[in-house]
């Protein structure tokens, strides 16, 4: 359960938002809507805690994420704009070398299963850069599928992927919903997702 | 320490994919130390007295080339976020990417100076003492530039204010590094040197990281 | 003891040390009138010509206490950095701002002053002398303090990068200072110093003492000023700058 | 009292080059500095006044 009150940005002189609350449960998500800055990735990395919020709080199952600190960043998984993804490296490495990262392991089955899935076939050991754009957001999509986190906060996941990928990261999604998982997403587009609770900024 | 391990690995293995940044700061550090010669002259009693500044200098310059790109790409490509939101502390990350910068920057020019050194007509013990200065050095040297390429990343002008920010701070390396092989070539017994850079490294191991982090950590704000 | 700390709080926020600091800046720039008038005067008048160093030896007035300054306001820069750092307050970011172009001027004075010195003393414009030597590193961290600031648009973002670097740097300044020394005995620097003149006489003492007030006043001033300008830049768009009686006035 | 005439006081026992020098940069800069400064707080107030006028005439 995430909880967030009174949370406020300000970034320069300006103040992109003030006083926002919000509240995400066990198989529910949360839309975040918005024009073009209007604060919705400054959200989404206060939520992620990469950046402090001016005013308000952040709580995790009823803890302050700051109290939490890791226990929280095991929980969360968090996808800004860029995909941190290894151009020199190939799918499956950067699958097994991003869960090393985080404390776990990860086995190359796992891991092929998961690019195989994601229509990755035959590309697990080419460099990454030789992909196309809508290719290397499908590593990720992967990257999603393995990490264990309850939590998802994806900036606008949906940029850059055709129709079958779409449908692919929705299927995933709910999937992840209806095993009691919470996700958090922007979008400026109506998301191909039901059920969800929409905030506005 | 799996996932210090985990980062050291990846670092080494995406240098390896890119072996022309690694070659070039090398190369750049060997036609540095040969050009000297030749803007001053070829007397061997000269060129031994300037051989270890020299070195150190060029091995300074060499360090820097490579410093601006330790932070940069993973900046670049989220992958430092990602990191900071690893369950792994940063500080340990951090302390593991810069074993991974010393070992493609700052080892290869270790194992490189007795051979330049030679040019310089350096004898044995000298060189061994070079050697020694340049091993406990080079991390120093890489410890207390990630601070500066933590505070300039994407800072307009990076490459340049990094130098800016770092060379005044490398000060005391080469003081002490240099001067280990000249007293120890003035008959003094380079201990006294020795012994001070690895006070100065030791520092900089229980410093460094801990800034570096703060750094990233208000980059990324 | 509470009621202190809210009082401390308070006129630790730009809105209320913009004016308490307006109206400091006329008294120490007269208490910097005063004590420098004073110590010229003892600097030209009573203090007695040097027998060794005959009358070049009076830029010491103005050398030691420029290079005293130097490196005290890269502390007070430093603490007020890491203040800033520790407590998030706004106005120490601002202050260390205003403080490194003063820390800098003191410390190219130092060097300056030092290097001129060094011409009727040594024979030549600049020797490796181990004060010279960590004055002109010292000065070229308060370039790198400034320079990135300066890179930096994000003001807040400025101060803590700030902050990290002159915390490094005051670690470093001791170590440098130290290793410098060092380099400079094991190369049998200049024996000639311009603070080892012959039995510093009590008047000389004194000159310097007072001069160095002088500089202390001149610096508070001007770091004053400076972090007004750097206060309204900063909040321009706030109420408080919006109802200040200087701009209410009419544009000239 | 050191100097018999403002001229020996000018001269500096031959170091005038020296002490001159130092002193008259010094002087210079540190009158330069508050000067400076004076200039950029005097910017910005006039910023602020102009911004502040735009302001009244945009609410006429």
């Amino acid at each position: 359960m995430l909880t967030a009150t009174g949370l406020s940005c300000v970034r320069g002189e300006r103040r992109l938002f003030a006083g926002l609350d919000l509240a995400v449960g066990p198989g529910e998500w949360l839309h975040v809507q918005g024009e073009n800055g209007a604060g919705k990735t400054s959200l989404l990395r206060i939520l992620a805690t990469l950046s402090p919020p001016a005013e308000g709080e952040i709580r995790w199952h009823n803890e302050p994420v700051a109290a939490l600190a890791e226990d929280y960043r095991r929980a969360m998984l968090f996808l800004g704009h860029h995909g941190a993804v290894k151009e020199e490296l190939t799918p499956l490495e950067n699958l097994t070398l991003a869960a090393q990262l985080d404390g776990t392991t990860l086995d190359a089955a796992t891991a092929l299963q998961a690019l195989v899935r994601f229509g990755l076939r035959g590309r697990e050991d080419l460099a990454v850069r030789f992909l196309s754009a809508g290719q290397k957001r499908r590593v990720l999509l992967a990257r999603l599928a393995v990490r264990k986190a309850s939590l998802w906060i994806l900036d606008e996941p949906f940029t850059a992927l055709d129709v079958k990928a779409v449908a692919m990261l929705s299927g995933l999604i709910e999937e992840h919903l209806a095993a009691g998982g919470m996700a958090i997403l922007t979008s400026h587009q109506s998301m191909p997702l039901p059920n969800g609770k929409v905030l506005s900024i | 320490m799996h996932s210090v391990i985990a980062i050291i690995r990846r670092d080494l293995l995406l240098a390896m994919r890119r072996k022309s940044e690694v070659l070039t700061a090398l190369f750049f550090f060997i036609i540095v130390v040969s050009l000297f010669p030749l803007g001053i002259g070829p007397e061997s009693a000269l060129l031994r007295k300037i051989a270890p500044g020299v070195i150190w200098v060029s091995a300074l310059l060499a360090t820097m080339l490579g410093l601006a790109r330790l932070f940069a790409p993973d900046h670049a490509d989220g992958t430092l976020e990602q990191m900071v939101l690893s369950p792994t502390p940063l500080g340990l990350l951090v302390a593991g990417k810069i074993v991974a910068h010393w070992i493609t920057t700052g080892l290869p020019l270790v194992l490189l100076a007795p051979v330049l050194g030679i040019q310089f007509d350096l004898d044995r013990g000298a060189l061994g003492i070079l050697v020694l200065a340049l091993l406990l050095g080079t991390p120093l040297l890489s410890l207390i530039g990630a601070i500066g390429a933590a505070l300039t990343l994407g800072v307009r002008g990076g490459g340049v204010l990094l130098s800016l920010l770092v060379l005044p701070l490398y000060v005391p390396a080469l003081i002490f590094g240099a001067g280990a092989v000249e007293s120890h070539v003035s008959g003094l017994g380079a201990g006294g040197h020795l012994s001070l850079l690895a006070a100065l490294l030791a520092l900089a191991v229980f410093f460094a990281p801990w800034a570096t982090t703060a750094a990233l950590r208000i980059a990324l704000e | 003891m509470n009621n202190k700390l809210v009082n401390w709080f308070k006129f630790g926020s730009p809105q209320s040390f913009y004016p308490l600091a307006g109206k400091m800046i006329p008294w120490f720039w007269a208490l910097a009138v005063v004590f420098g008038i004073i110590g010229l005067w003892i600097s030209f008048f009573v203090a007695p010509t040097d027998f060794q160093q005959g009358e070049g030896y009076r830029i010491i007035f103005i050398h030691v206490p420029a290079a005293w300054m130097s490196m005290f306001l890269y502390i007070v820069m430093a603490t007020w950095a890491g203040l800033g750092l520790a407590l998030n307050t706004r106005l120490s970011g601002m202050m260390a701002q205003a403080i490194a172009p003063t820390g800098a001027l003191m410390a190219f004075l130092s060097l300056w002053t030092g290097a001129i010195w060094g011409k009727p003393m040594w024979g030549a414009w600049w020797v490796w002398d181990a004060r010279l030597t960590s004055a002109l590193i010292l000065f070229f961290l308060y370039i790198g303090f400034i320079a990135l600031q300066a890179a930096i648009d994000d003001a807040r973002r400025a101060d803590k990068a700030g902050a990290i670097l002159a915390l490094v740097g005051v670690v470093n300044v001791p170590i440098i200072y130290f290793s410098v020394k060092w380099w400079n005995t094991l190369h049998q620097g200049a024996s000639v110093s311009l603070t080892k003149a012959p039995a510093m006489a009590a008047t000389m003492l004194w000159g310097m003492l007072i001069m160095a007030l002088a500089f202390w006043m001149y610096s508070i001033a001007v770091t004053l000023m400076r972090v007004r300008a750097i206060i309204l830049e900063r909040e321009a768009h706030t109420e408080w700058v919006k109802n200040l009686s200087e701009i209410q006035g009419e544009p000239k | 009292m050191n100097w018999a005439s403002p001229a020996e006081f000018f001269a500096m026992g031959g170091y005038a080059l020296y002490v001159w020098g130092s002193f008259g940069v010094c002087a210079v800069l540190m009158i330069l500095e508050p000067i400076l400064v004076r200039k950029r707080q005097s910017s910005i107030l006039r910023i602020l006044r102009r911004e502040r006028q735009a302001e009244i005439l945009d609410t006429q």
